[in-house]
């Protein structure tokens, strides 16, 4: 049996957005800028995706930048947030549970001497709240980045709350939505965000387009330089059929949202307290509540995440540990020590994410053999204490 | 990214357990850092190690160069054993991942801290 | 009839391509950089990707860096190379006929400070001397950016020679590609190139995902900071349909290269010279000889450029005039003023670009119809002699 | 990017051509700029626009607003013609890209050139 409980890191792209990219490929394949009916076939796709993408986020059309990912979004965001606001300060302010396309490049930012940066700590949650974001603004402070949902624990921020604080102050909010996008309710309007990165393939969308909204008005600018497109925003012949496949699988996951996370929730809920009941020593990482509807994240005591990864696979369950882009690196996740986990629990944790196509049986068979799995490892553990070895 | 020699010995380890009034265990690595490695040898009076076992927390890199580092040493002198290099840990399981060659070191080390507890107790014992 | 003759500006992608992208959507959909069987089958596609390119321009896998695009490659390149090199100087080189992702990007980077901007003129036929090169460059150089082959008139640059003079004063020397990769034969290493930009779309591959090859031992900073992914050259979840589709579409191509240009290249005679013979008052743009197969470039007088295209389009006729990206400007192109033309007859360029695909029934239909859509907007035009006229 | 009546009248410009021995003539733009106009009138003894002609170099927006601005003036007093503004020539196309809303000034001036070409001639023959 094959279970795919990965979806965090990214998703199966579904079958009515490769069938809808196809056309894009083979037929409309022309390049927008040209001036040619070929041409106008490709717009026209662009701009109806366009809609489409700024309906779900209660965003304008004209407010929809198209990227090659998220992490191209979030660097464009920060970058070009800071740049244009020179003349008032450089302050910004993230937290320290962000991705590494957020804290990476806020810190390579600080180090090029572009910024001063306060990295906001979190609960035990890992919840930025609004409060420790109002305590934080100077009068030099032009740019908040705090992301939407987590992507290792799956904990959503109060992000109306934070873009309230920042309208109030004039302070340019962005939000990193990858995670969020999709499976939560977004309304960039009534949530005052400014900026706002979004990823398709976390949402069974292709890899290698995103969205970076811009709230008009709003001036950044170009992380991409070249020809005209995106209205001057990001240069580079556009990615017709990412786009489109980017649109066609946000509309659908959008429109089935709520029963999703229903079903999804339930499913999830169901693996979340079969692990609790079936084996000891186990902490779940990430607010109980306020929670993307598919994420799993529990710290396993004694034993280390990798391996736990290893004997699930061998098993033909795919699952991470940290976020997919650190693993292979030494350091536990900087998001679990942020909460305040001690680094050995930290090294343990295992994060299964699921998707509207997991089914019972998947949970059902992960449920079965995990907890063999982690007392084989337990065994083998010079840490599991010895009254239980018994 | 293991070779199909690294995954055989994760999957299968050799010589897992500890070993009660072990002549010599060595324990390297910490929590902190994602690796923890213990070995309990079991030697005669011949200096041969009649027996070894092993317990190790950490990725499946930590799993396997234990295995293989005790499969390496069993049944050999001490002072064969203390010869055992990481290297020839690596090149026993056809390769590491650069990031996890750190492993290999671990159980080298290992070795070496049980077989000095060994000395040191029969030093003492003198 | 529909007649594609804008393959310059994008390219069908073809059906080997897509038929090799369907499986990395939707089975071998894993993110790389996750731990399980969905990972491994992801990233073998992504080594063997990266294989097939380094083969086909004579470079090692290792410095293959995947991007979203030519654009962002160029980009990455010129401001990598610039900040890696601080403290030699700040001097760069480039041409007078970049594509804008080049020009626009160091113009920038010039406002910004962060460099010293030598722009070389061209000859009459757009090509850079290596010449010109040597005498531009200084002991604060650190880069150099000249482009393989012009997007517009198609004119190829003496790429090795220019290599040579950089390397020869241990200056970075980058070109970009976009135009000729594929289409010309390319070899990194007897060329002496240090950076080289690519992009798929030119070549019946995707759009939306490009490659930068950076020579081993050239470090530059990441554009796009985040994951670890491409060994921290460049973050975000890999496009890996988008690069399967890069690679399988470069390694036919160049499979087919020299039978391509042989067979393109008769049919772009036949249309250069159909209209050369048909329409008076025409001048090729570009160089007669060092030229892609697939190009055809010309001044047509008394006329502008958009009435050109929309009648080819009524016609079913897809071509361009000046590059894509500035269509819908209102300035002529940069390239064509750089090469001596006076304005007006620049703003009256035709571009024809060819493919495989091209067929010779196709060049016959464009050659019966251009005479006459010559002609009638000839004869609304008060720029138009009397005595033709009569 | 075009309105079908921009195509229409691009495709089937309306008064192309050249009037001899015209009552006015208006010549703007320049080819530097990509765009030339050039307006001919015939204008009758009630200052009425009997006849009108164009020629035009220049984009799709060019060729159709100068059409179109014809057709607008034809059979028009001259005082109402002058009257004619950029914006009803716009509107009268159903739209205009931004980038293009120059040629439809264009069309304007191209009129009025032409109408105060007629001026001049008719005071100098007073
Ligand atoms: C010479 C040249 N460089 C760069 C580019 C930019 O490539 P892309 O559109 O893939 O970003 C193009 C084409 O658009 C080009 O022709
Ligand atoms: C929260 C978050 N931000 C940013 C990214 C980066 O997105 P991408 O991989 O599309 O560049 C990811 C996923 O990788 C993510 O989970």
């Amino acid at each position: 049996m094959k279970v795919y409980l990965d979806n965090a890191a990214t998703t199966m792209v579904r079958k009515e957005v490769v069938d809808a990219m196809i056309p894009a490929f083979t037929t409309y394949y022309g390049n927008p800028s040209s001036l040619h009916e070929f041409a106008r076939e490709a717009e026209q796709l662009l701009d109806s995706a366009r809609k489409d993408v700024a309906n779900v986020i209660g965003a304008k059309p004209d407010e929809i930048v198209f990227t090659g990912g998220g992490s191209e979004s979030d660097n464009m965001a920060l970058r070009g947030a800071v740049a244009a606001n020179k003349k008032k300060g450089k302050h910004v302010i993230t937290s320290a549970v962000e991705h590494h396309a957020v804290l990476y490049t806020l810190q390579a930012m600080e180090r090029e001497g572009l910024i001063d940066l306060t990295i906001l700590p979190v609960d035990e949650y890992a919840i930025v709240s609004a409060e420790s974001v109002t305590s934080a603004l100077r009068d030099d402070t032009v740019l908040v980045s705090i992301m939407f949902a987590n992507n290792e624990v799956g904990t959503i921020n109060p992000i109306a709350e934070i873009g309230k604080v920042c309208r109030d102050k004039g302070v340019l909010f962005h939000t990193d939505a990858v995670q969020a996008t999709g499976h939560v309710p977004i309304d960039v309007v009534k949530m005052n965000i400014d900026l706002m990165a979004i990823s398709a393939h976390k949402f069974h969308g292709p890899k290698g387009v995103g969205v970076l909204y811009i709230r008009k008005g709003v001036r950044i600018p170009s992380l991409i330089i070249g020809g005209g497109q995106e209205k001057k925003r990001r240069a580079g012949t556009e990615n017709v059929p990412g786009i489109v496949g980017l649109a066609t699988a946000l509309k659908l996951t959008n429109e089935h949202m709520a029963e999703n996370a229903v079903k999804v929730g339930a499913l999830r809920d169901k693996l979340l307290k079969g692990i609790a009941d079936r084996i000891p020593d186990v902490k779940l990482n990430g607010h109980p509540i306020n929670r993307l509807p598919n994420n799993v994240n529990y710290s396993i005591r004694y034993i280390e995440g990798e391996s736990i990864l290893l004997m699930l696979d061998i098993n033909g369950i795919a699952a991470s540990s940290g976020s997919a882009c650190t693993s292979g690196s030494l350091d536990p996740s900087h998001v679990l020590l942020a909460m305040g986990l001690p680094h050995e629990i930290a090294h343990g944790s295992l994060r299964l994410t699921l998707s509207e196509f997991t089914t019972e049986e998947e949970i059902n068979y992960v449920l079965d053999l995990l907890p063999q799995i982690i007392q084989r490892l337990r065994d083998m553990s010079p840490l599991y204490p010895k009254q239980h070895n018994a | 990214m293991y070779t199909e020699r690294v995954m055989d010995h994760f999957k299968n380890p050799r010589n897992v357990g500890e070993i009660e009034d072990a002549s010599g265990v060595g324990t390297v690595g910490n929590a902190k850092c994602g690796d923890i490695m213990q070995i309990f040898l079991d030697i005669d009076e011949n200096e041969i190690i009649r027996d070894v076992k092993f317990k190790t927390f950490g990725c499946g890199a930590a799993v396997a160069t234990s295995s293989m580092a005790t499969e390496m040493i069993k049944g050999k002198s001490v002072e064969d054993a203390l010869k055992i290099t990481n290297a020839a840990v690596v090149e026993a399981l056809e390769g590491l991942p650069p990031a996890k060659i750190h492993c290999s070191v671990l159980a080298e080390e290992a070795v070496k801290a049980a077989i000095e507890d060994y000395m040191k107790k029969r030093d003492e014992a003198k």
